[in-house]
């Protein structure tokens, strides 16, 4: 089914990033008004694509698609939407659009060119997830690279500085590596449409094809952030402003993940994976990467960092579900990412709230923060709950489907990591909470000097909007945790898709 | 196979030079020659012998070299500029705060 | 055969109970607390509600989310006493709780995907083992007396009184009851004499109280593994009884250290002039503890009694009622009788202030039920129907009973009614020292274990500095961690050789 | 040692790179393969006698879209991080003789930048490689004049307006595909002429007007924040 909505979705915000700022050379109040009707134009968009395809969806036939300049798919470019795409595509425009509101609250200098990164980053995202062409998805990941690294060093200190250089070669190289394993398929199957690549794929001779997912792998993992990889991660998620952040850590990651598995699921096929025996090497990479986040960020005296590592740990036990390539474990990873996106980006921004109040993000600083702002605080700690896995929030349930994913394939290492993942995590936030309830007291000369050096971003008006913002994220996990079944009905709908991905080529070039 | 080896020199050598240079400015240089042996490799390989993918006016040739590894490298080539503007602005700018651009002595950077 | 108690009947009559109990213990809070009662109340209505969902479902994620919630609001009710013991008391139980989701979710996988008997004693023990932090069985029951040594009775109540009981309700729902489970068994009769010397030895009320809590865990342990429709229904029996009874002890103990503001049996001894009343119902709880006849207590024992198969074990038994009766006895010897050194004639003007309520919603209530099943004990057949057909013999009891006490107290005038010291650090400091010795390297001066900081002090020292080491061993420079990408090529590179 | 070890691993790393990279086939697998269509329709179905700008700005529009909002997007990080407002005046310039050389020679330039970008469709070039020459004429003015001098005759707002107009006239002649013919970025019908001719292959010349516009405006504006000076820090 052709439908320009898609299009849309990625076609508005580089609009709108492009209008601030000639906007801004005519005024530069109405800038927020721009900003906020992108978000609500991006949001409604994917409201209205639920509502309109929904019985689709529920019959299982839920399939969109663009051809741009009007060229059929395997000669131009096409975007496609299918249940998977929907769920990404959606939870991307409902958590930056809240993140979009946070930020006018939020961020105190240079404005203008945040929101026009910030935009992009919201049009590569939308791209990355809808693209139906390799060299398109590839453009799109350096979009990605070269509008978030800016950001990343957005404080312009020294540490933010060394963060976004460390961010950019690593990212550099995993986007160069992504290159030359689109090239190699371009050069095997002459092709650069996904479907007729997996079309093809398997008649590639066999060594050729290792070669090619070694490539791709090399790119990916990078990008995801997965052990030997990981070191960009923690840095450049915590040297940034908290509201970019959650966007790093809560969504730009799961973004990488729906590459890595459209790539590798549909594309380049899983059984692939299997064939050469990498699958279950990559389960146990997964696995200890996820160790080694959830180690790290038991030492770490950086709040932000320890969110960071604590980020490492939940992307490689989701990646290591889906690996794992059963019904079940799809099923909890594809939830995880949803909770996962819900907890952390609202972690970031109720942390971000927090941090007004201290001289750093060390430990040491967060003394007291629980009495500063005692709402906040509470809305901090049931998303910490969440995240170790409490009833009744969604960190529970989706915890429970991943373990039951493990053990379903007897996989006991990948339970046991999971559960001391959360455990770990147990200890880990504790010691900020309790560090968070902390009493101090303060002298005059401290309290003196607890203000004036309070970091440039320290913008307390709006306070009210910020909070809002954080309850609607500890609301979400509330809620979905009580009805996470809601989500039934496109994550079953999106396991069928991966498990049978002719399914996928035929609607493409057949239809 | 020549360029096969061309390719896999400068691939490496800008690896080496990413990994073991100190100088950030080097290591800058050395992604550039990573970036410039796959534009290279990409070309090489598509090149069969034949002409260069433009009808003339008046002639029309044959046969053509693959135009499409030429259009994705032309967008190779401009991602990388942007992207090597991008990490000499952050070196510009650190040099600024720390007063040095050896890997070495920002000690940030290891953690 | 005797017919078996259904499910159905099982979880009514455990919810009543907890209910009552429940309902006992929020009279007593709002009695005692002074500010932010009405917080409490609301937890303690959350926390009802989550164990009427622990016992009553049969789907293993409400289950294990009923019980989550159990321990969140269990935990913050210490708060009242002090927020480190909520730390604790979470990280503990949380750690149980991972446990147990580990053994659901392996049982789940092999079949059972409702909660209900399990035909295998292997996946039984994995159950076990998964409730064992939480349900204090053996070897796993160390937070238990460290954290009821520094909270107050009215967390202990309800802690003691049913939430550590609750993972003995689903082991009765689990394990099919003429099969039983030797791993449980064995751990309950470790339990029982473990717990009952240890309460024997012990100075301060509240420790000694919580090994008595173990040792009579370690009998429905007994009950439930002995695998006979006896222990089986003993077990029901003792935890209805036991429930009620631990959670008047600990309230009445609790009034009581309130008002003297020590824990120490010794010091405590003969502190005050208690009212009559006061004493009959410390008493009647204590002898229903231990079995004595005539008092509910003696109708349980005897059933797990009864189902034990040999002479050695049954010699066992009896040297746990035993154990029962010294330590029971030895309390109630040095809270009512003793007068010795004391300047016992000004401290006893201290009139005990009566607490009507206490008395009057809790005190009279319990006793009375007490007193009932214990006469009658066919009260209970609407659920229990068996209980019919089990003849309790009145006879034997007293001379069973009469005997007990005799050598109970033969026993202690000659060890002089057990005058120990008071221990400086709970064992569960001895157990973290020891490791701490081992793992010296760790931590550079020795300091001496403070019970409020085992778990900050521990962290900070173990698992904060190794998890710093093994941050600093993988992060170096920053060539060295680029320097993954090119090995991490070749190997993917070479992986067609490799594999 | 571990010089010896990171040699050992990078020979190895050249060995199996080479052995893995030879085996690329000569053929593709697919006998009507991408570029197969684009040679035989290329032409007839855009009118562009460059290929390469045939699917840079048609059949991959969407890939020329992105990579203009790559630029776009490394100029406003660049702009982010170096904003400081004062600029340098490097000198008074060069000598009179060089300006002089420089002033005629200016328009030349320009006139090959625009020729360059606006005979893509036919001959080798396009609007990217166009810009840069474009870009070349303010980088060069400000090291003959000092860099004042271009500084204030094309304002950076004027710059900014320049390349975000050369962005946005690129997705509005996208827009008008879908008022034309239906499809995003699809080829406009109007402008087409016989092939061969300037004005002819559609919509291709327009986008390439606008990214070389775009390309020159924001490499100008990088070239210019790179030289800023530091005056303190300010935020």
């Amino acid at each position: 089914m052709i439908s320009i909505s898609i299009l849309l979705l990625i076609i508005i915000p580089l609009v709108v990033a492009f209008l601030i700022p000639l906007l801004d050379l005519y005024n530069k109040l109405l800038r927020r008004y721009l900003v906020i009707i992108g978000g609500v134009i991006e949001i409604s968009i994917s409201i209205y694509i639920i509502i309109s395809y929904f019985s689709d969806l529920k019959a299982g036939k839920f399939f969109l698609t663009y051809y741009l300049g009007g060229w059929g798919p395997p000669f131009g470019i096409n975007l496609v939407m299918d249940s998977v795409s929907l769920i990404f595509s959606s939870l991307i425009s409902f958590a930056l659009f809240f993140i979009i509101i946070y930020s006018i609250g939020f961020i105190g200098h240079h404005e203008g060119k945040y929101y026009v990164l910030f935009f992009l980053i919201l049009g590569a995202m939308q791209g990355a997830i809808l693209t139906g062409d390799m060299f398109n998805l590839y453009v799109f990941i350096e979009l990605l690279t070269v509008t978030s690294a800016p950001l990343v060093a957005f404080k312009r200190n020294k540490h933010a500085t060394e963060a976004a250089i460390k961010y950019m070669f690593y990212g550099v190289i995993g986007g160069l590596f992504f290159f030359v394993g689109v090239i190699l398929l371009y050069f095997n199957i002459g092709s650069l449409n996904m479907a007729q690549l997996a079309q093809h794929f398997a008649e590639i001779e066999n060594n050729m094809q290792l070669t090619i997912i070694s490539i791709f792998l090399i790119g990916l993992l990078i990008k995801i952030g997965i052990f030997p990889f990981h070191f960009w991660l923690p840095k450049a998620h915590s040297a940034c402003p908290s509201s970019l952040s959650a966007l790093l850590s809560g969504v730009l990651l799961k973004v990488y993940l729906y590459i890595f598995i459209r790539l590798f699921w549909i594309v380049i096929g899983f059984e692939f994976l299997l064939e050469f025996n990498i699958a279950s090497f990559l389960v146990y990479l997964a696995l200890v990467s996820s160790l080694f986040g959830h180690v790290f960020a038991l030492q770490a005296s950086d709040i932000k960092r320890m969110l960071a590592f604590s980020s490492i740990g939940h992307i490689g036990m989701i990646l290591a579900v889906f690996l794992l390539n059963t019904e079940t474990g799809f099923y909890g990873g594809l939830l995880h990412i949803i909770s996962h996106l819900l907890m952390k980006t609202g972690l970031f921004l109720s942390t971000g709230y927090l941090l007004q109040y201290t001289k750093s993000n060390h430990i040491d600083d967060f003394a007291g923060v629980g009495h500063q702002n005692k709402g906040i605080f509470v809305g901090f700690i049931l998303l910490t709950l969440s995240m170790i896995g409490m009833p009744p929030f969604i960190g529970f349930f989706s915890k429970w489907y991943i373990i039951m994913a493990f053990l379903k394939i007897q996989h006991h290492f990948g339970a046991i990591v999971v559960v001391l993942g959360s455990l770990s995590a147990v200890f880990y936030y504790l010691r900020f909470i309790a560090k968070g309830y902390e009493k101090i007291k303060l002298s005059a000369s401290d309290l003196k000097n607890e203000i004036y050096n309070r970091p440039i971003l320290s913008v307390f008006y709006r306070e009210k909007l910020v909070t809002t913002v954080i309850y609607i994220f500890v609301g979400m996990i509330i809620l979905t945790g009580f009805s996470f079944r809601l989500f039934e009905l496109p994550l079953q709908e999106g396991i069928k898709e991966l498990i049978n991905p002719q399914n996928y080529i035929n609607l493409i070039l057949g239809g | 196979m020549l360029h096969h080896l061309v390719f896999t020199v400068l691939f490496l050598l800008g690896l080496y030079t990413v990994i073991y240079k100190n100088n950030l400015i080097k290591m800058v240089i050395g992604l550039n020659i990573m970036e410039i042996a796959v534009f290279f490799w990409v070309i090489a390989v598509s090149d069969t012998g034949k002409s260069v993918p433009i009808y003339h006016l008046n002639k029309f040739a044959a046969s053509f070299n693959d135009p499409v590894p030429q259009a994705l490298t032309l967008t190779g080539i401009i991602i990388g500029a942007s992207t090597t503007a991008l990490l000499l602005t952050f070196i510009i700018e650190l040099n600024k705060f720390a007063d040095t651009i050896d890997s070495n002595k920002l000690e940030g950077l290891n953690e | 055969m005797l017919p078996a108690v259904t499910d159905n009947n099982l979880v009514q009559i455990m919810i009543i109970t907890g209910i009552l109990v429940t309902l006992l213990t929020i009279i007593y809070a709002w009695k005692k607390l002074k500010k932010n009662k009405i917080y409490f109340v609301m937890l303690t209505i959350i926390y009802l509600v989550s164990f009427i969902i622990v016992i009553g479902t049969d789907k293993w994620i409400v289950f294990l989310g009923g019980w989550e919630f159990v321990t969140l609001t269990t935990s913050l009710m210490f708060a009242w006493d002090d927020w480190k013991l909520v730390k604790q008391y979470f990280l503990i139980q949380f750690a149980g709780s991972s446990i147990l989701l580990y053994a659901v979710l392996v049982i789940i996988n092999n079949g059972y995907a409702e909660v209900g008997i399990i035909n295998s004693t292997f996946l039984q023990n994995i159950l076990i083992v998964g409730l064992a932090t939480k349900s204090a069985l053996f070897g796993f029951h160390f937070w238990l007396p460290a954290i009821y040594a520094n909270s107050s009775g009215l967390v202990n109540a309800i802690s003691s009184g049913w939430v550590v009981k609750l993972g003995y309700i689903i082991l009765l729902k689990v394990i099919i009851p003429e099969q039983g489970n030797a791993l449980l068994f064995y751990a309950g009769i470790l339990m029982l004499i473990y717990g009952g010397v240890k309460a024997l030895l012990e100075v301060k009320l509240k420790v000694l109280m919580a090994y008595s809590t173990l040792s009579q865990l370690g009998l429905i342990a007994i009950g439930i593994g002995s695998g006979t429709v006896y222990g089986y229904y003993g077990a029901v029996l003792h935890i209805i009884i036991h429930a009620l009874t631990k959670t008047g002890f600990f309230i009445n103990l609790d009034d009581i250290i309130n008002k003297s503001g020590t824990q120490n049996i010794y010091e405590l001894a003969a502190r005050f002039n208690y009212s009559l009343f006061k004493i009959i119902t410390i008493f009647g709880f204590s002898f229903s503890l231990s079995g004595v006849v005539f008092l509910a207590g003696f109708n349980s024992k005897y059933l797990i009694k009864n189902s034990l198969p040999g002479p050695l074990l049954l010699i066992i038994f009896y040297l746990g009622g035993l154990l029962t009766f010294l330590y029971t006895l030895r309390l109630l010897y040095w809270l009512f009788i003793f007068q010795g050194k004391q300047k016992a004639f000004l401290l006893r003007l201290n009139n005990y202030k009566i607490n009507f309520s206490i008395d009057l919603f809790i005190n009279i209530p319990i006793l009375l039920i007490i007193l009932l099943l214990g006469n009658y004990p066919d009260l209970l057949n609407y659920w229990l129907p068996a209980l019919d057909s089990f003849s309790f013999p009145l006879g034997s009891g007293i001379g069973e009973t009469i005997l007990y006490l005799l050598v109970a107290y033969l026993i202690l005038e000659k060890l002089n009614w057990v005058r120990t010291k008071e221990k400086e650090y709970l064992e569960i400091d001895v157990l973290f020292n020891k490791i701490e010795v081992l793992l010296n390297k760790i931590g550079k001066a020795s300091l001496k274990f403070d019970t409020e900081k085992i778990v900050e002090h521990y962290f900070l020292r173990g698992i904060y500095k190794l998890s710093g080491k093994t941050h600093d061993f993988i992060y170096r420079s920053f060539s060295d961690q680029l320097s993954w990408i090119p090995l991490f090529l070749a190997l993917l590179l070479a992986w067609r050789y490799l594999v | 040692m571990k010089k010896f070890l990171v040699g050992l691993l990078f020979i190895g790393l050249a060995f199996l790179l080479l052995i893995n990279f030879a085996e690329l086939p000569e053929e593709k697998l697919i006998t009507f393969s991408l570029s197969d269509y684009y040679i035989g329709f290329g032409l007839e179905q855009t009118g562009a006698l460059n290929l390469v700008t045939a699917i840079l700005y048609d059949y991959r529009g969407f890939d020329s879209l992105g990579e203009s909002t790559v630029i776009f997007a490394a100029v406003s990080g660049i702009v982010l991080i170096l904003s400081r407002k004062m600029l340098p005046v490097s000198s008074h310039g060069l000598s009179f003789i060089v300006k002089r050389t420089l002033g005629i020679l200016t328009p030349f330039i320009a006139l090959f930048s625009l020729y360059v970008i606006t005979h893509g469709h036919l001959t080798p070039g396009g609007g990217f490689q166009g810009g840069v020459i474009l870009a070349a004429i303010s980088i060069i003015f400000s090291i003959v004049y000092g860099s004042a001098f271009d500084y204030k005759r094309y304002s950076p707002e004027l710059k900014t307006t320049f390349e975000t107009g050369g962005a946005l006239v690129f997705i509005i002649i996208g827009g008008l595909g879908i008022l034309f013919d239906g499809f995003f970025l699809d080829n406009l019908d109007f402008l087409t002429h016989s092939p061969g001719t300037l004005i002819s292959a559609g919509s291709i010349p327009l986008i390439n007007i606008g990214i070389g516009f775009k390309v020159g405006a924001g490499l100008a504006i990088v070239f210019y924040s790179m030289i800023q000076k530091t005056f303190g820090e300010e935020f």
